[in-house]
């Protein structure tokens, strides 16, 4: 019975990660053969990273270096998302974290560690607060989402340039601050570090306890969660806690490795691409089911496409053209449906050719929704 | 009236990742026969119901309508080729009327407008036919899933078509509802109208049909004369099984009587208002308690007080003689009281989680988050009730989605019977579950209660109400009325008269 | 509460006037300069100035003016975000009898009658200042150039753009643009695209000049230049267009070469405009800005008179 | 046996029920009306009928919008095409007019037909395709600003047009110096829009099947709502509101602005959602939206007249305000509710 059971287990783990892999091998091949077009054009210059000043750099290794803030701030919208909520205002965070550490540093001695050490804890915990007041917001008010977050999308960067009072502050080349957008530890950028360590601490606290289950349980229906005795209000503010928590740290990065706080570019319409990124990544909008590894990838996509869109050549005006395109063929490729409808055709020509039970199936479980 | 079939199908075979839902099943239906398809839970009977309609296509198979062969593609399509369907769950819109949703798609218009005034006197007459009599410009969403599944008939009664499909329209009705259809299917019948009947209860189907198929495992047992059926054999061909054990589980399950242990919760004049008027009741250990009443009686408003679930605005509610601060379906359940409600789509399950993560959600909940259930635990347990319910198919990792209706109620049972609740609220826990399952279901409250657990228990179904427990409340007009010991001659005729007596009073 | 009638600009007189303001935005830091210096001097010579920011949106902007039309104001000051699109907005100013000034950009040439002046910097002639000094720092070599250029399809962006080819090819510059990218008028947009087009060429040896549309570019471009080992000013040469306080500091540091400067502060030009706008004087259809250009010999000198 | 009939009143409250789902519409007129008292005790010149007249003037196209996405997100959707779209079309009105010398009534007809074909075409994707409605619009929303600025990367001109002169005709109502207000023709296709919006959702099939899909879409399809035209009707209907959002930005400048419309998908959502419509779909109203997008224009109105303020403390004050609105909406809403049961 036991070893019955044991066996059944074990399949099922096999038939799981066969589920997540096929979730992300569309996102995945897209991100191939943008890397691909880009060795194309530009040599595999582009994807063999090289060390310069003690730093890894190279075409690739610096898109995953400048995707960094994307990342933590796509990671941290997957957690919202897969509670059915959404955060509008992460770009406003990330201005204003970016402004409090640059402020706060320029006004005191530029070198000293603590006074570094202090701005970023400052910031965080702003990004930190702002983040649960939005929680707060959609949890014990019942304020949709959306217009939760709109309100501090909208006042957000306001106060971001009252912090800087409409200035671009910028702080000294020589600031230890800087390193964090562009130090290196071990010849590895800090920011892919960063984000590298958030992922793996957001999969771990997820996957290894049972928050990953609850959001899902939560953003899958809400009623049966609370009636399960989920703690559905804290869970949610926590989500939300933590994707502002998220937003300030890529602002720090964003700034740091800028040197200067730009309230008002700074991150502008980071929160569209971050919520491309995720739903890429195979997260539905509608809550439920989340995958951090999808959303990686669909921050990876992003990040190439736009080098990607310089390296062949194209003008500015292309940029949204291009985007448009890569972005309707991963969604197209992801749909089932599609594939089917795609593959029609050829499967047509075979003899009594097999109906199309795959496709079908998977089409009724999104029916069931 | 000719024996050429209405509807034909052969050898259709359905396949879903990983599931065979119908392995090359013919089914065929007669003009004006009341023809009724069973079968254990996640036999394929909503799935055979579903390839006909064109919500499924089938990968293999044939069918015919008239004679000649057709494909539907939606709902819609069947719908216009004649066939009119009430599927298993109830599926109306809840934010549109009751009038709205009985017309949907066919409102009653002028010009290119639709006319309210006259949507809803049909609508008022519709209902008025088969005997309900709601505010049809209410949402329907504000009305009991009993309800919705009466709207949902009559819509389907109103659209006139060759072929009605029935997909367990009785599970939420009590007996009065249910002679009101069964007279209206017989009316539709002489009409001519060919229908398609689905029930676990078996009395209700040798009331009504005129020709039986069994399904088992996605196979075709057999098609029979439902006077040539008796009863045992059916159940034998249902479950695989000798019928006899069944009877004797249920005998088993009337045969109870332990002594009163603790009080575990006792409410005192608990109420809310518009909702359930004041009421006090005692649940104590080792006791079944079940609620009796009409639809709408106010049972479901009364558990979910004492669960958690809504807030009470007057009295007091004591657990296991304290009296209860915060009361919620968290503080509920850390205290040990589980609450397994009546709309397991709506309000039960997540169903894009798995049949192990639906099972475990509960305890998981009660822990906290940072504390997982050791997955060592968890799959012993999630097998263990598994196996206990037999829930099919077997396999953890399905989203529960995927089950068939019965196995998705079992799944929600699953989940508080493995807290080990103190007092366990059942609600309608039998809602759409087969012979044998509903059996094992009653044997394992019978079970839990004899090792001491409270069970409060909700049934549309007064003759397991009767059987099962051990005192019965009795609600109407959404107010508890009476309380009755359960005594050997106890039988549902006397609950019956006892709500009609209360009822003349007034 | 008892609205004044039609009285308009009767509280007036001694009081100061009533201006509107239609700003931009507050998109970069010589907008919020602009924005400062326009209310500081306004607050000096005694007006009452309604301040609205239109979010970079001509809409919002429209909706302003009609909110200053309807408050009554006494003049009208608008800093249109495009040229076109103005003429009922300005039409209703104008039936109202409320004078409009414009500020900084200017607005299609056939509603000339519909405003009275226009005080502000051109941001072709800008362009037209890079160019003719690449023109001349190349002469002999040709140039190989790369180009940040701000948002696309806004006006400075595209004025910036034609202005410098136009100078360039008037003066018979040999020259390439390698490549035209935007980086949004911001350093994280500079910064970016510079280091892609680091990977793209060889800036060292093949490039020898960079145009970035505004300071912000600029000085993200600078900073991927240096961590990539190139030295900006020396083995590429870079203009920047605007002129902070920021990009000064980077002009002394010799990471630039060529500053075209783009003024903000004309808030008190703008005051006294204004003032006899409402007193009804003859004006010129277009008043100048003072702006400078600035080569490596001026930073030192101009930096502390930075105001932004 | 059963003679009784059965009677059962609705219960439980949920956001659907009964009168309450006009408690929200309710909330937001009334806080309008506040917010427009406090304007005229503050402002001079604010108590002016052409105060609220040029609320519908400035915000013409953003109503028409608004109203295409209330049909969205009634259903379930979300459509962020639509600024892109809308600058797309204003160009495309300017392109074909000025370059391709075409009858300006034909283009403006071109322009029309293209909007709702196009978003048909989105909703095709969604429905047959089985795209996230986010994605399969966001890629609109990048394809046509791309598109637009293909076209030209700078405004254009239509002035010299004629036939652009119409939309900003004005109709007096009194006169206007005194305590009259004037309407141009933009606010009464504006008007129209929502008219016919209005009878649409509520009085016709295809408006009701929004409903149910929005409701469910499930319970839609098994009903034998006709769901994949109702899907792909309500991007079609909203890519016709945006293409006619462009033209009317067209007439009201007379010029087609390559970045014009940018992040008014955002403004079009807000409007939607704050006029009280659920962004699951199901619940809202078209009256809502009108009073959605009034209270956004009011917002800035007020910060205009006031015109203390720096460009960040107006953001500040617009999301205060914005959020003492929602909350208070909330409040009003859930007294309302618990009055009820
Ligand atoms: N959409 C689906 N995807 C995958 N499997 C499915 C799906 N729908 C049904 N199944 C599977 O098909 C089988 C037959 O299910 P079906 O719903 O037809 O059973 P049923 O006879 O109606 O049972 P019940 O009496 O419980 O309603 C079950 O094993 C179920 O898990
Ligand atoms: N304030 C009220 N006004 C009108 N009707 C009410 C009110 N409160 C409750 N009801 C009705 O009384 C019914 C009692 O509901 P409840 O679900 O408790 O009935 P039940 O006895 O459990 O029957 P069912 O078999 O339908 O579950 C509700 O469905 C509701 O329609
Ligand atoms: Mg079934
Ligand atoms: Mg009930």
């Amino acid at each position: 019975m036991s070893a019955l059971l044991d066996r059944s287990k074990s399949a099922a783990r096999a038939a799981w990660a066969h589920q997540y892999f096929r979730r992300l091998i569309w996102p995945l091949g897209v991100l191939l053969v943008l890397i691909v077009v880009n060795i194309a054009v530009t040599g595999f210059d582009f994807i063999i990273p090289s060390v310069h000043d003690g730093r890894l750099g190279g075409a690739f290794v610096n898109i995953l270096r400048r995707s960094a803030p994307l990342l933590l701030i796509a990671l941290g919208m997957t957690l919202v998302i897969a509670t059915k909520g959404i955060d509008l205002s992460v770009g406003a965070v990330y201005a204003i974290g970016a402004a409090i550490a640059c402020q706060w540093i320029i006004g005191r001695d530029q070198m000293s560690l603590g006074v570094v050490f202090v701005a970023v804890a400052i910031a965080i915990a702003v990004a930190a607060a702002i983040g649960a007041w939005n929680g707060l917001m959609v949890a014990n008010f019942g304020i949709q989402p959306i217009v939760a977050t709109l309100i501090l999308m909208i006042a957000g960067r306001g106060i971001a340039q009252l912090i800087t009072g409409g200035q671009i502050p910028s702080v000294s080349d020589e600031t230890p601050f800087v390193e964090l957008g562009r130090g290196a530890v071990l010849t590895i950028p800090v920011p892919i570090i960063i984000a590298g360590v958030v992922l793996a601490a957001l999969a771990l606290l997820t996957r290894t306890t049972a928050l990953g289950m609850l959001l899902e349980s939560v953003g899958g229906n809400p009623e049966a969660s609370r009636l399960a005795g989920i703690r559905s209000k804290s869970i949610t503010v926590l989500v939300y806690l933590v994707c502002g928590l998220c937003a300030g740290l890529a602002g720090l990065i964003g700034a740091a490795n800028l040197g200067s706080a730009d309230a008002n570019n700074g991150g502008l319409w980071i929160e569209l691409d971050a919520i491309l990124a995720v739903v890429i990544g195979g997260t539905a909008l509608l809550g439920g089911r989340f995958f951090l590894l999808g959303t990686t990838i669909g921050v990876a996509i992003i990040g190439t496409l736009e080098v990607t869109i310089i390296n062949i050549g194209l003008s500015s005006q292309w940029q949204f053209t291009a985007k448009a395109i890569v972005v309707l063929v991963v969604a197209l490729l992801q749909s089932p449906e599609f594939r089917a409808w795609v593959a029609k055709p050829l499967r047509g020509k075979r003899p009594g050719g097999a109906p199309s039970a795959k496709a079908e199936s998977t089409g009724e479980e999104a029916l069931v929704k | 009236m000719s024996d050429e079939p209405i509807v034909q199908m052969t050898g259709i075979t359905k396949d879903f990742t990983g599931v065979r839902a119908l392995d090359g099943v013919d089914f065929t239906l007669r003009p004006g026969e009341i023809h009724a398809v069973m079968g254990e839970n996640g036999a394929g009977k909503s799935t055979l119901i579903k390839v006909l309609t064109g919500v499924h296509t089938p990968d293999a198979g044939q069918i015919r309508l008239d004679g000649r062969p057709v494909r539907f593609n939606s709902p819609k399509a069947a719908q216009a080729g004649g066939i009119s369907t009430v599927y298993q769950e109830v599926n109306l819109t809840e934010n549109l009327s009751v009038a709205e949703n009985l017309f949907a798609g066919r409102e009653p218009r002028l010009g290119p407008f639709i006319n309210f005034r006259a949507m809803r006197r049909r609508a008022r007459a519709l209902l008025e036919d088969i005997g309900i009599d709601l505010n049809v410009a209410a949402p329907l969403g504000s009305y009991s899933i009993a309800m919705q599944q009466l709207v949902a008939i009559a819509r389907a009664v109103d659209i006139k078509a060759k072929v009605l499909i029935l997909d367990e329209p009785t599970s939420s009705l009590d007996r009065d509802e249910v002679a009101v259809l069964l007279r209206v299917m017989r009316r539709l019948a002489e009409n001519g109208t060919a229908m398609v009947f689905i029930s676990h209860f078996l009395d209700q189907v040798y009331e009504i049909s005129d020709r039986m198929t069994v399904l088992r495992n996605g196979t075709l047992v057999g098609e029979w004369e439902s006077a040539a059926l008796p009863e045992s054999d059916l159940i034998g061909h249902m479950l695989g099984r000798e019928a006899a054990t069944l009877e004797q589980i249920e005998r088993q399950a009337g045969e109870h009587k332990p002594d009163r242990g603790e009080p575990i919760v006792s409410a005192k004049g608990l109420g809310r208002k518009g909702s359930i008027a004041p009421y006090d009741l005692e649940v104590h250990a080792g006791e079944v308690v079940g609620l009796a009443g009409l639809l709408g009686s106010g049972r479901t408003e009364t558990v979910r007080l004492i669960a958690g679930a809504d807030r009470h605005d007057s009295g007091t509610l004591a657990f296991e003689g304290k009296s209860v601060g915060s009361h919620n379906p968290r503080t509920a359940a850390l205290r040990g009281i589980a609450f397994c409600p009546e709309n397991r789509k709506t309000e039960g399950l997540v169903g894009d989680l798995t049949v192990a993560e639906n099972m475990i959600l509960a305890m998981q909940a009660s822990k906290g988050w940072a504390r997982t259930v050791p997955p060592a635990q968890r799959s012993r347990l999630v097998a263990e009730f598994i196996e206990k319910l037999d829930i099919r198919p077997a396999n953890p990792d399905l989203p529960v989605k995927n089950l068939s209706g019965g196995n998705q109620q079992k799944v929600l049972l699953a989940r508080w019977m493995l807290i080990e609740p103190k007092l366990l609220i059942l609600d309608e826990p039998t809602r759409g579950i087969d012979v044998g399952a509903k059996a094992d279901i009653q044997r394992l409250v019978t079970e839990l209660s004899g090792d001491g657990m409270a069970v409060l228990f909700v049934s549309a179904e007064l003759d397991e109400v009767t059987r099962l427990s051990d005192r019965i409340a009795v609600l109407r007009d959404r107010e508890l009325i009476a309380t009755l010991e359960t005594e050997a001659d106890m039988t549902s005729e006397k609950i019956v008269d006892t709500i009609v007596a209360k009822g003349g009073d007034q | 509460s008892d609205d004044s009638g039609q009285g308009g600009s009767g509280g007036s007189g001694d009081e100061g006037l009533l201006i509107g303001f239609a700003q931009v935005g507050a998109e970069s830091a010589w907008r919020t300069a602009n924005s400062d210096s326009v209310q500081a001097a306004a607050e000096a010579a005694g007006h009452e100035l309604k301040f609205v920011d239109g979010q970079q949106d001509q809409e919002k902007q429209i909706t302003a003016v009609r909110d200053f039309i309807a408050q009554q104001v006494d003049v009208i000051v608008l800093a249109p975000v495009v040229e076109t699109g103005w003429t009922d907005v300005l039409e209703e100013a104008d039936a109202a009898g409320i004078p409009v000034v414009l500020a900084d950009r200017g607005v299609d040439a056939a509603d000339e009658d519909l405003y009275v002046t226009r005080l502000g910097s051109d941001f072709a002639e800008e362009g037209r200042k890079a160019g003719a000094w690449a023109a001349e720092t190349f002469a002999d070599t040709g140039a190989a150039v790369l180009e940040l250029e701000g948002t696309v399809g806004s006006a400075p962006a595209n004025d910036r753009a034609s202005g410098f080819r136009e100078a360039a090819d008037e003066a018979g510059l040999e020259y390439e643009v390698l490549e035209t990218q935007s980086g949004d008028f911001t350093a994280e947009g500079g910064k970016s695209v510079m280091e892609t087009f680091i990977e793209k060429y060889d800036v060292k040896n093949d490039v020898d000049l960079l145009y970035a549309h505004n300071d912000e570019m600029g000085l993200g471009a600078i900073q991927a230049l240096e961590e990539n080992g190139i030295v900006p000013g020396v083995d590429v040469q870079i203009i920047i267009v605007d002129g902070s306080k920021a990009g000064f500091e980077a002009g002394v540091a010799g990471k630039l070469n060529y500053i075209v400067e783009c003024n903000p502060a004309f808030g008190e030009q703008l005051m006294e405009v204004v003032e006899s706008v409402d007193a009804g004087d003859e004006q010129e259809k277009f008043t100048p800005v003072e702006e400078g250009v600035f080569g490596p010999d001026d930073f030192e000198a101009e930096l502390p008179n930075r105001q932004f | 046996m059963s003679t009784d009939t059965l009677t059962e009143r609705p219960a439980r409250s949920t956001l659907f029920d009964g009168l309450s789902r006009y408690i929200p519409i309710g909330a937001t007129v009334a806080l309008l009306v506040v917010m427009y008292l406090v304007g005229t005790g503050n402002y001079r010149n604010f108590g002016e009928p052409q105060v609220v007249a040029n609320l519908f003037v400035n915000n013409a196209a953003l109503l028409i919008i608004a109203v295409g996405m209330t049909f969205v997100i009634l259903s379930g959707g979300i459509d962020l095409s639509v600024g892109s779209v809308m600058a797309f079309s204003a160009m495309s009105c300017a392109w074909l007019t000025v370059e391709a010398g075409i009858p300006a009534e034909t283009a403006v007809a071109m322009v029309l037909v293209l909007g709702t074909v196009s978003g048909a075409a989105t909703g095709a994707v969604i429905h047959y395709f089985n795209v996230q409605p986010f994605i399969a619009t966001l890629a609109g929303l990048f394809l046509y600003r791309g598109l637009t600025l293909q076209i030209s990367d700078r405004d254009v001109a239509i002035r010299d047009n004629a036939f652009f002169d119409w939309g900003m005709e004005r109709t007096e109502f009194g006169n206007v110096r005194d305590g009259g207000f004037s309407l141009p023709n933009i606010v009464f296709i504006a008007g129209a829009v929502v008219l016919i919006a209005f009878v649409v959702l509520h009085y016709t099939r295809f408006g009701r099947g929004v409903y149910a899909v929005g409701g469910s879409e499930q319970s839609a399809l098994l009903m034998g709502l006709p769901v994949a035209r109702t899907k792909v009707g309500v991007y079609a209907v909203s890519g016709f509101c945006a293409a006619l959002g462009g033209v009317v930005a067209a007439f009201s400048t007379k010029s087609a602005d390559p970045l014009g419309g940018l992040g008014l998908e955002l403004d079009a959502i807000a409007a939607v959602v704050v006029g009280g419509a659920l962004l699951t779909g199901g619940a809202g109203f078209v009256l809502g939206t009108v009073a959605g997008v009034m209270v956004m224009g009011m917002l800035s109105t007020i910060i205009s007249f006031d015109g203390r303020f720096s460009s960040w403390w107006a953001r500040i004050i617009v999301g205060i305000l914005l959020l003492a609105f929602i909350l208070l909406q909330r409040v009003l809403a859930r007294s309302g509710e618990k009055r009820k049961t």
